[in-house]
């Protein structure tokens, strides 16, 4: 076992990291993210759809420019510092990224001089290993193989930093599997992170040690996994149960003929009656209970 | 030294963890000095996130349990009989108490538990003559 | 039919409101705007000439009426006022006159003022010099106007081809003639690329969406070719419109403006007669017909926008050919241009300029006419069949073997219903 | 400029269905040499010109093409590229395809005087230097005026934009090939100097649009 212990104690070097980072669409708007991604972590970035995950990722790849807020990575402050780290930095991102002809050579051919550690046997295994097919056109493959051959690219230059938008959406469970534990081994080593962004959160809970989770452009929570599925508790309970208290606490509130279930902060699901059960929560509940959280805010 | 832990336990990861490894340290399974797998290999082996694990080992090291070594690993202390036997009297404790619990659910009369823990001691002689 | 009118208005009412199609039709219009505002400005920049006339008055009231935007006659009793008038500036330049004819005049300009040329003066002058002779000769009037028509010249030139064989190139007015058929060329050329490529985006981007499946489980896929056409058709002719309006509008609002008239008067006329006139329509016509259909075709043909450019560039090809083609006509005939002005496609481009320059009779120019309305028939035909088969198959080849793939099931499917 | 270079490579990649440029540029040759055999003669050059044109012209635009398809512009994001390395990339692949027209005229005028070495005359000549300049000119102008708008607001917010360029270009050629620069003897010293002030005039619009096209890029949200 020739790992590195690293102590949680010691000073890490945050390979990402974002301050107050704000963008104003006509029509949306993101405001006010701030995380950090210390070497050796995996960090998960959960939300609904249009939450603003993928445009964090894009500002962090200077793919639109924030309004306001600082960004570091891999140690880069200016567009300019940022791009010249562009070797050790691998991407996927959602959606297609190469033209349709394209096959698996001419991917490597194409992004092999941009890359001085480009290790074409390293993409020949990764290919090979994610059951990628040689002669298919980009276009003609299907989604989640698409994005298998864009982290096969995105893995082939030995990135210290993999920033992924939904790399676990068209893959089946056993892909979705093997991709975890390739990431797991990705950041064995201490040095290297992960940043990905999914609404598959099964994943996240397990391997994640970080998590951010954005809402309508706005950041709910940063920080551990744990700490996060700590801090809420799900309250289910007969119709008497609900008094007017507990009905001003719980988040998401569902109301059924027989009874209710709803999110409660963890330090309020102490002095409840016995008759109230309470269970541990999971992120895609916490993300379920808060979007009807906001939803029922936003009709009243 | 074998580890398991489960989703559905409704127990958290590292706590798991820590019960598990605390077991085989107290059954002697884990010897005084032996190096504990590193915390990035056990959270990729079980699948886990690195700060679970590391939850668990530093819970470890306050109990006494494990120690740090900066750059080597963590390594099992040697425990001395008189806290492994308080341990295990508290063990004890616990589970004859849900012992006497269901017997009161039941009204089993203290006899007939008596009877019961012979009847075990004598089945568990009986497996330990392979070990 | 109802399909077809579904098709229509859904092409007519996405591209009627698109700032792409806004753009092609203000474009010219804007530019237009911007050369004439050019030539105004310029024209307004020269004011008028004020010229003070010291001679009898017959003379000074000729003059007078011989007044116009760029020269205005004054009259002056005497040389002294006008001189004074000179030395405020009200005046540019003054003009004293001879009375006896042959009139000789004296012309003295203010070195600042607006410049008179001699040939302006001379020219106003020599009517009411030729009326005073003729005056003083008895002259009646039939003698007068005989005296006064010019001379006529007719100018043709001629080339010589390789054979030794002199042809006429132009015939009179060939300044107004080559520019008619510049103008014609540019206007084809510009209408048939727009509404090409436009027709071929349009078919390419449904087709690469897969909206396609969805549609064409409501509606054949002959009608919505007809109705793709009809849209893209009816969209031109709004744009005409939009250009007849802004014409006639603008000689409306500007007709008594110095410069439009200026321009129309340079304009002959007179070659515009019914024949050319329904000539260049049909050709304008059965042209871009037959472009959007072409292009219709070949946007069927590739599975995603990204090909379109592929489909769209033989349109861009054959239409730079004719369009050049078209250009290089006004220099002159060759045994090339002769044959490719019969052949669809490009003789809609190259006849109507060959007309124009009176290169080629009438009747070349309908039988020409007859070739390419035949061929779109037969082509417009042949062209739905295909498509029927074409915008269902996403073919990975090349757009030559797609081609060649659907004209085979067409055939194929023909054979198959007359059996 | 090595990343420019690079990045001009990877615009013909996207560009390139097997090259289709280089058998449009086969296809027409191989026609124009067997019409000039027949009795058109020479003039089958000067038509060719526009099937070359046209077919260049598109050529021009088809990265941009596939980039607003399949969003490569995300692409180019990730590569260690600056955003101006890729705007000159791209200025640079309009100006490969421009130069490979010129070079493409000249070889095809090469192949007919080889044929028919009488068709030499020094009109003959003046015409074809002609059009050999102004291929490059005219493709770097349309190049010139599309680009920014395509850097801007990408092909698929611009389709119909780009097409007024072609048009331009167009009437401008057409207008050059009848009447324009038809006084002047290219092989003259004036003609030198025309071709040269022409030159200079196209290269100064190139850079002023690749300049613009680099601002518009750097703004621009991908």
């Amino acid at each position: 076992m020739s790992m590195n212990e690293v102590n949680s104690d010691v000073a890490e070097e945050n390979l990402i990291t974002v301050t107050g980072l704000t963008k104003q669409y006509p029509e949306f708007a993101l405001r006010d993210i701030s995380f950090q991604l210390p070497a050796g972590y995996i960090m998960g970035m959960i939300g609904p759809n249009g939450a603003g995950k993928t445009t964090t990722i894009k500002a962090l790849l200077d793919m639109v420019r924030p309004d306001s807020g600082q960004l570091t990575l891999l140690g880069g402050t200016t567009p300019a510092a940022r791009v010249a780290c562009r070797d050790d930095l691998g991407v996927q991102l959602d959606g297609s990224i190469y033209p349709d002809t394209w096959r698996v050579k001419q991917v490597a051919a194409a992004l092999a001089p941009f890359f001085p550690q480009w290790d074409a046997a390293l993409f020949a295994d990764l290919c090979q290993d994610m059951a990628i097919p040689q002669k298919t056109k980009y276009k003609d493959m299907s989604r989640g193989t698409q994005v298998k051959l864009q982290l096969a690219a995105a893995l082939a230059h030995h990135p210290r930093l993999l920033v992924l938008d939904e790399p676990t959406a068209g893959l089946d469970p056993l892909a979705r599997d093997e991709l975890l534990t390739r990431l797991q081994d990705f950041i064995a080593d201490g040095q290297h992170s992960v940043l990905l962004s999914t609404h598959l959160t099964a994943d996240l809970e397990r391997i994640a040690d970080y998590v951010l989770y954005i809402r309508d452009g706005r950041q709910q929570f940063f920080g551990h996994v744990d700490d996060l599925l700590g801090a809420y508790v799900l309250v289910k309970g007969g119709p008497a149960d609900l008094t007017p208290a507990l009905q001003a606490a719980v988040i998401g509130l569902r109301r059924y003929g027989e009874g209710f279930t709803g999110l409660l902060p963890a330090a309020a699901g102490d002095d409840l009656p016995a008759t109230v059960v309470t269970e541990p929560i999971t992120l895609e509940e916490l993300m379920i209970y808060f979007g009807r959280g906001a939803h029922d805010a936003q009709r009243n | 030294m074998r580890i398991v832990v489960s989703n559905k336990a409704g127990q958290p990861i590292y706590q798991q963890i820590e019960d598990q490894i605390k077991t085989a340290i107290l059954s002697g399974d884990l010897a005084a000095g032996t190096l504990l797998p590193s915390i990035r290999q056990l959270a990729r082996d079980l699948q886990i996130s690195v700060i679970t694990t590391t939850r668990a080992y530093h819970d470890l090291e306050e109990q006494g349990f494990v120690t740090n070594v900066q750059g080597k690993g963590s390594y099992v202390l040697g425990q001395d009989s008189a806290l492994v036997r308080e341990h295990a009297l508290r063990d004890i404790e616990q589970y004859l108490g849900q012992a006497l619990d269901a017997a009161a659910l039941a009204k089993i009369p203290p006899a007939e538990l008596h009877t019961m823990l012979d009847t075990l001691i004598a089945a568990e002689g009986g497996t330990d003559v392979h070990e | 039919m109802n399909a077809i009118r579904i098709v229509f208005n859904q092409v007519f009412r996405k591209n009627i409101k698109s700032v792409s199609w806004w753009s092609i039709v203000l474009s010219p219009l804007i530019m237009g705007a911007i050369m004439f505002g050019i030539v105004y400005y310029m024209n307004g920049a020269v004011k008028t000439a004020q010229v003070g006339v010291v001679a009898e008055a017959p003379i000074q009231q000729g003059l007078a009426r011989q007044s116009s935007a760029a020269t205005k006659y004054r009259t002056y009793p005497s040389q002294a006022a006008a001189e004074k008038a000179l030395k405020d500036e009200t005046l540019d330049g003054i003009l004293v006159v001879n009375a006896k004819t042959p009139y000789t005049a004296r012309y003295l300009g203010r070195q600042d003022g607006q410049s008179v040329s001699a040939k302006t003066l001379t020219t106003a002058l020599s009517g009411l010099n030729t009326a005073a002779i003729a005056q003083e000769l008895h002259l009646t009037g039939p003698q007068l106007t005989k005296l006064l028509t010019a001379p006529k010249v007719t100018t043709r030139e001629v080339t010589f081809s390789q054979s030794g064989r002199m042809q006429t190139k132009s015939g009179a007015g060939s300044d107004t003639r080559n520019a008619v058929a510049t103008i014609l060329s540019i206007l084809f050329y510009g209408f048939l690329l727009s509404y090409g490529t436009m027709t071929a985006q349009e078919i390419a981007t449904e087709k690469g969406s897969r909206i396609e499946e969805m549609i064409l489980a409501a509606i054949s896929a002959r009608s919505q070719f007809f109705g793709k056409i009809l849209g893209i058709m009816a969209l031109m002719v709004v744009q005409v419109a939009l250009y007849g309006a802004a014409i006639g509008g603008t000689y409306l609002f500007a007709r008594n403006n110095a410069t439009v008239r200026g321009v129309l008067q340079s304009i002959d006329l007179s070659m515009l007669d019914g024949t050319f006139i329904a000539a260049a329509l049909g050709f304008f016509i059965v042209g871009i017909l037959s472009y959007t259909v072409l292009s219709a075709l070949l946007g069927s043909l590739v599975a995603t926008q990204e090909q379109a450019g592929q489909a769209t560039m033989p349109v861009l090809m054959l239409s730079l050919i004719g369009y050049l083609a078209s250009i290089m006509a006004v220099n002159g005939s060759t045994p090339l241009m002769n044959v490719l002005s019969y052949i669809p496609f490009l003789g809609p481009m190259i006849m109507p300029s060959r007309l124009a320059i009176g290169q080629v009779s009438g009747g070349e120019a309908f039988l020409s006419l007859g070739v390419s309305t035949a061929f779109l028939i037969v082509f417009a035909w042949l062209s739905a069949k295909m498509y029927e088969t074409n915008v269902l198959a996403y073919s990975d080849s090349n757009i030559w073997h797609a081609l060649r793939q659907s004209w085979d099931i067409a055939r194929s499917e023909r054979r198959a219903s007359h059996d | 400029m090595h990343n420019a270079i690079k990045m001009m490579v990877l615009d013909c990649r996207a560009a390139s269905n097997r090259n289709s440029i280089v058998y449009l540029f086969l296809v027409i040759d191989v026609l124009a040499v067997i019409l000039f055999l027949t009795p058109v003669g020479d003039d089958s050059l000067f038509i060719s010109f526009g099937a070359l044109l046209g077919g260049t012209a598109m050529t021009l635009i088809v990265p941009f093409m596939a980039a607003a398809q399949r969003g490569l512009d995300a692409l180019y994001a990730l590569l260690p590229l600056r955003r101006r390395d890729i705007v000159n990339g791209h200025y640079l692949f309009g100006g490969l395809v421009a130069v490979s027209m010129g070079l493409n005229v000249m070889l095809l005028v090469g192949i007919m005087l080889l044929l028919q070495p009488s068709i030499l005359t020094p009109e003959w000549l003046s015409r074809v230097i002609r059009f050999a300049l102004m291929s490059p000119a005219m493709l770097l102008m349309m190049a010139a005026v599309e680009y920014p708008l395509l850097l801007r607001f990408g092909f698929d917010r611009a389709p119909q934009l780009v097409l007024l360029p072609l048009i331009g270009a167009g009437v401008g050629t057409g207008y050059l090939v009848s009447t324009g620069l038809q006084g002047i003897d290219l092989v003259s010293p004036q003609g030198v100097l025309a071709g040269t002030i022409v030159a200079v005039v196209v290269i100064a619009v190139f850079v002023v649009s690749l300049l613009l096209g680099r601002r518009l890029y750097e703004r621009r949200s991908l």
